[in-house]
């Protein structure tokens, strides 16, 4: 057992949190958020020169054969930033779409351009009814030739409006689910930003005729749900672990806040009931990064880690929103501003229970990998 | 004992909802995504509906029912403002200004002199004027009394510098009163006075403050010598802080709380019963009941507490009224931000969704989800109504 | 409208508050638990002999014709002393069904017998599998020339060890759900009681071949779900008020404690800590008490209840143990303890929670009345 | 950073796994319906069977595997202690006098004399006697500084007289610790002295509490001019408090928490399996199956702070984990609280039966439901742990 990290990973957490701090302040979040991209160019390139764009995949992809445990660190502290950029869409969840199930000329072709900054994608899966499971996904790929014709509406789908290529969920008659590697510009797909409450790339996508090369399946026929399942628990760890971050910003946020601000001729911080809440905070906090790195773990070591997946983004649905409610709460009015950075982690943590799914849908899926783990 | 409504108090009920209703038919579309608070001051729209609205229920007399006769009102029983509020709150209906009609009216009432009644009361009554509060400061919130304004008095004026914040609708007010230090060595609640001022005074510079969501309701003032007339003060010099305390048998039971949560669980009620997701209807999901059972629940107990709040107050029972409009306040804050936290949740991806053609039920649960944090900090935070709950209704000592 | 008490329900409360805390001060109950019946025979006549047990019949019983919110205050007071004795079975449950659908000679023969406190009864409903549902009731009474025979097991029964009659809840063929009058010293009757948290009479009673004449049949054969349906929500909402009665004095006695025991040379009711505990404490209550009466009032002025019945039983199971939790931490190690009596509400807080439906069979039942009243 | 044992810690685990596997097959039934607590203290067969398991964890070296090695230990790392800790506490098994080993013995170590050490560590050592702790008092709870027991010297010995509380297993103790005003002219934490006393010293008198559900752990001692020869003062006259401070590097994570709420969850999740309701397995019911995720989530998220919190112990941070002792504390009894509160619900009627023929699992969820208020308050209340979480996790400003 060795719960360190090594003398790299504090590099790399000390790299990301400067290059954050100075590049991507609370005030720059907040103009990103007012624009239409709703994230820098700039800044991804950066990002991409730093090599994090890269980190996970292998040396031949023009990576560098980084932990899972890297790549959550560098989420942990773009959540303390609230950092808005397409990570997560790219590189976390397609990016470990292609890698996992890819053909050979896939991953040359994509990985390397994903790596340098030049490729953004994003995984449409979700549809109109807003189901969280694979059942859910009802969008036909009707085989013409040697090509599938796509239409239907894909929903939330996060950094569409940016994107260059989508990841496609959908069914192929007498195969199953799929996922087709399309491109964004295509002339039949219609994407239209959905304004929510995390003021992000939330979009909707209408398909119309849109006529898929049969070679821009992901793997093969059939196979989209084994890969959904793995890559959607993964992905769910590594939101997880943005917000593990954005519950340590608003602990340490409200406790300069607290210390400072006098009321009664005493900061609130004195106050028994502040204390109380910032206790709680704490206890929310240490437990969920305590965990975080338990399951992350898992992931590198390749155990089966579906159930704690679930536990942890469960834990972090409700203790984000736990703490940056109380945050906002003891900041008193100005943390129902916006220009009070706490309310940027209030609106966000409601918007992170919704991504990778929500509370209900982890506790579920959370004891069903318990029962077939515990039969009678 | 019993709960039942008398004729008259049946009919004037049904009066209030037919006029809100059919009101409400023509209100803007804000009326319908956001929280009353929100609409009216966040919006030019919804702005001038709330005008035209105050001089509707100023013409039925509706804006002063609570008010003494010999100020135009008739002295309404508290049972029937609760009935008011109970069906405007419900219709989520604006129209009241409550800053002037509520706050400042009966200060004046007890402490103007009859000039001042003369002139300012009317408008208040007809509803041709909008108030705002200038009482809390950057550095006096819960501690209003460590208040920093000051009002140095200089022949027949007084010169007023210094800051107010979080001044709900000061960007509509025609008016303020304000809360200032006229005996800057006078510490805490010594050496303060009010004022009426017209918000148009040179000197004066409304800020806008943004809430989280991107509304203006809020706003910081700047008071740069501004000059108001001797004839502007209410009340002894000096003796401001017991003016704040000035009050009248309005009915403070929180009852609004409750109709805007039920007038809430009613559209999510329709939201579950008529959304299918993964082939079922919401309603079928026991979580989703549980929840659904749990607001129910809160509703109709604080209800039944604002109700009797308002009987006791209007039996003059005022030591459990005032812990229990305490009770209320934060009650009816946190249930509604309850509601909001669970019908987002049981929207699920749709739960984070603005108002927009993709919203459900216009969005207006995640605007709720985002007005209830400043509902349970504005006019007394949640930690200030406990720690009054805690003195006044369980007799505990005061630290401090 | 008038939320006022009459004079003479104020005497009444003030009748019942006295004759308690003379009669039976909490050291008494802790002795009256330990004891095989569980309750004073000597209080009981006295109860008699004040009205109390007479109080919802009508004259023409041996009754006073009281309204049910005589009832009401009588079992908030009861609540208040936590005082065991067998009201709740013999008058509230049983008293109630003879009244709803007992024949005239039943209720002639039983009701005065329960109104001079010479008769006790028990409602034997509840089945091994532990379901409240009416669907849940099993057991079979068999017809047999002009009787029928019982056989089966009932379970938390209350104060079936020291009932002269039961009303056993059981289905006839073709007929269905039925209620029987049965003797309780029957010899194919055997009576055990269940040792539980709340140190009360809940019984297990066993039935071998146990014949009841057909005249025992309380109305007709058949009408028993009906008359369970509408007793049950009457019952639960006059268990509610004795829950109600209890969270008060806990609050109470808490309130004093507070006050008195000091720590860091200062009463232990000045920090802000405890203080928020006691104002959510008081909320609780009087949130739940107000309540009480509006739905006692909708049972005197003959409104449907049943939906409020389930509200507020669920209230009660969630406030009383919350309250009574709290009360019990603010207490510290005394609290813990069979001395000090705080700790006889936190455990009668656990079994109130079971007796007439627990939280979750209240919430469905909530939801499902509220969907009818409601429909699409 | 990886969580995996080492082949020595893997292996050291299964030791301790067979052995007590193994032994509490032959535990007395009260192991199986009450905690551990219970059983070794407030039974006559539960406290033999304690006994007879703290000889055997002597002779196995496990009772004193982190005292130094000049005591006879093997200063063994936090995480061994972590993982005999976790195996102890799953399976419920008595055995360690936590008194004498863990919090006595450092005092000794630290400042007692050589003949103190030597006459009274061995015996601790090899698990022949059983302590107690003289601390608490009625008036001196959370506020431990304001204890009024006094030992008075009189030539060549003491004479004690006040009055303990709360005394875990004082019926059961062959010696008391205790901690008493030795100058009774000065003020809290000064002029107080350490003491080994023998419980059978004329003067005491041991008075049972009776907890709620009527077992006898808790004691009230008496002391009435207790004669304690001055060779059995710990450390200075005086110099008390500091005593009370001495600490070893013994894990103090709180993991003992999650593995007995991990051992309860299994039962329960067997238990909701294998149980019907109405035609269903309470396995079906949602409400049963969202209980269940949020117990795992808090035995999973606790152990993993609980692991961390030794591994930052072993390498010396103890800024951390001063704090994170605290958040063990508080998080593991509540959320034991929590499995009794979900059990017995998910139980139905079942939840309120106590240990009999008709008792699903044993009865243990609701003497569970009943020591969980105690585990909240004894060994510092919840209330005191957070302060401390506050004070220096969050680094805020002490209040009085």
């Amino acid at each position: 057992m060795n719960l360190d990290f090594t003398s790299e990973q504090d590099m790399l957490r000390d790299t990301v949190s400067r290059f954050l701090a100075n590049e991507c302040p609370y005030d720059r979040v907040k103009e990103l958020e007012e624009t239409a991209e709703g994230y820098s160019p700039e800044l991804w390139q950066k990002m991409a020169e730093l090599g994090w764009l890269g980190l996970l995949f292998p040396e031949e992809y023009e990576g560098y054969e980084g932990q899972f445990i890297d790549m959550i660190i560098i989420q942990e502290e773009i959540g303390k930033a609230v950092f808005p950029n397409p990570l997560f869409s790219t590189v976390i969840q397609c990016g470990s779409i292609i890698l996992e199930g890819g053909s050979e000329e896939q991953k040359k072709e994509l990985l390397g351009q994903i790596a340098e900054g030049s490729l953004i994608m994003a995984l449409a899966q979700y549809e109109e009814d807003g189901s969280y499971l694979s059942s859910g996904i009802k969008m036909p790929a009707e085989a013409d030739g040697d090509r599938y014709i796509l239409n239907g509406t894909k929903m939330f789908v996060m950094d569409a409006n940016i994107s260059d290529k989508l990841i496609v969920a959908a069914n192929i008659k007498d195969k199953g689910l799929s996922l087709l590697l399309v491109d964004a510009k295509d002339t039949g797909i219609t994407i239209t930003k959905i304004p929510t409450i995390g003021k992000d790339n939330t979009c909707e996508v209408i398909f119309k005729d849109v006529r898929v090369a049969k070679e821009n399946i992901i793997g093969s026929p059939g196979n989209g749900l084994e890969i959904l399942e793995k890559i959607n628990a993964k992905a769910a760890v590594a939101k997880a672990a943005e917000m593990v971050g954005s519950c340590k910003a608003c602990i340490d946020i409200t406790i300069d806040y607290a210390k400072q601000r006098e009321q009664y001729g005493k900061p609130i911080g004195g106050f028994q009931v502040i204390q109380h809440y910032m206790a709680n905070m704490l206890l929310a906090y240490d437990t969920s990064y305590n965990y975080l790195y338990r399951v992350a773990c898992m992931v590198d070591e390749g155990e089966d880690f579906t159930a704690e997946a679930s536990a942890l983004k469960a834990c972090l649905n409700e203790n984000y929103k736990f703490v940056s409610e109380r945050a906002v709460q003891i900041h008193g009015g100005i943390g129902t501003t916006r220009e009070g950075d706490i309310g940027l982690f209030y609106r966000k943590a409601k918007s992170c229970e919704y991504i990778c799914g929500d509370t209900d849908f982890h506790y579920e899926n959370l004891i069903d990998k318990i029962l077939s783990a515990n039969p009678i | 004992m019993d709960f039942k409504l008398s004729e008259e108090q049946q009919a004037l009920k049904q009066e209030f909802e037919d006029f809100f209703k059919r009101e409400m038919e023509n209100a803007p579309l804000d009326y319908q995504n956001r929280s009353p608070l929100e609409a009216m001051y966040g919006s030019d729209e919804g702005w001038e509906f709330h005008k035209s609205m105050k001089k509707k229920l100023a013409e039925k007399g509706w804006l002063t029912m609570a008010w003494p006769k010999e100020y135009g009102g008739r002295e309404a029983p508290v049972i029937e403002q609760l009935i008011f509020s109970e069906v405007q709150s419900y219709y989520r209906a604006p129209g009241l200004d409550g800053f002037g009609v509520k706050m400042f009216a009966p200060t004046l009432m007890l402490y103007a002199t009859d000039e001042q009644k003369e002139r300012l009361l009317p408008p208040i009554a007809k509803g041709e004027v909008q108030y705002c509060q200038g009482w809390s400061e950057p550095n006096a919130g819960s501690d209003l009394a460590s208040l920093k304004t000051v009002a140095i008095k200089e022949g027949d004026h007084y010169v007023i510098n210094g800051q107010k914040v979080w001044t709900t609708a000061a960007h509509r007010a025609d008016h303020i009163f304000l809360l200032a230090r006229t005996n800057p060595s006078q510490k805490r609640s010594s050496g303060l006075s009010v004022f009426n001022i017209e918000m148009n005074t040179p000197g004066i510079e409304v800020r806008p403050i943004e809430y989280m969501n991107g509304v203006h309701i809020y706003n910081e003032i700047y008071f740069t010598d501004v000059k108001v007339p001797v004839e502007e003060r209410i009340g002894p010099e000096n003796e401001g802080w017991k003016l704040t305390r000035a009050t009248m048998n309005f009915e403070r039971s929180g009852v609004g709380s409750f109709a805007e949560a039920r007038r809430s669980f009613e559209e999510l009620l329709k939201y579950v019963q008529t959304t299918k997701r993964d082939g079922k209807a919401l309603i079928e999901n026991q979580i989703v009941r549980q929840k659904l059972a749990k607001l129910y629940i809160g509703i109709e107990t604080g209800r039944a507490l604002a109700y009797k709040t308002a009987w006791l107050q209007e039996k003059g029972s005022l030591t459990f009224s005032a812990a229990a409009a305490s009770e209320g306040k934060v009650f009816g804050t946190e249930l509604r931000q309850q509601v909001a936290n669970f019908a987002t949740e049981i929207m699920g991806l749709y739960g984070q969704v603005e108002h927009s053609k993709w919203a459900h039920l216009n969005g207006v649960m995640i605007d709720g989800y985002q007005m209830s944090p400043g509902s349970n900090i504005a006019a007394g935070s949640s930690e200030i109504q406990r720690n009054i709950i805690a003195w006044v209704g369980c007799g505990l000592p005061r630290f401090n």
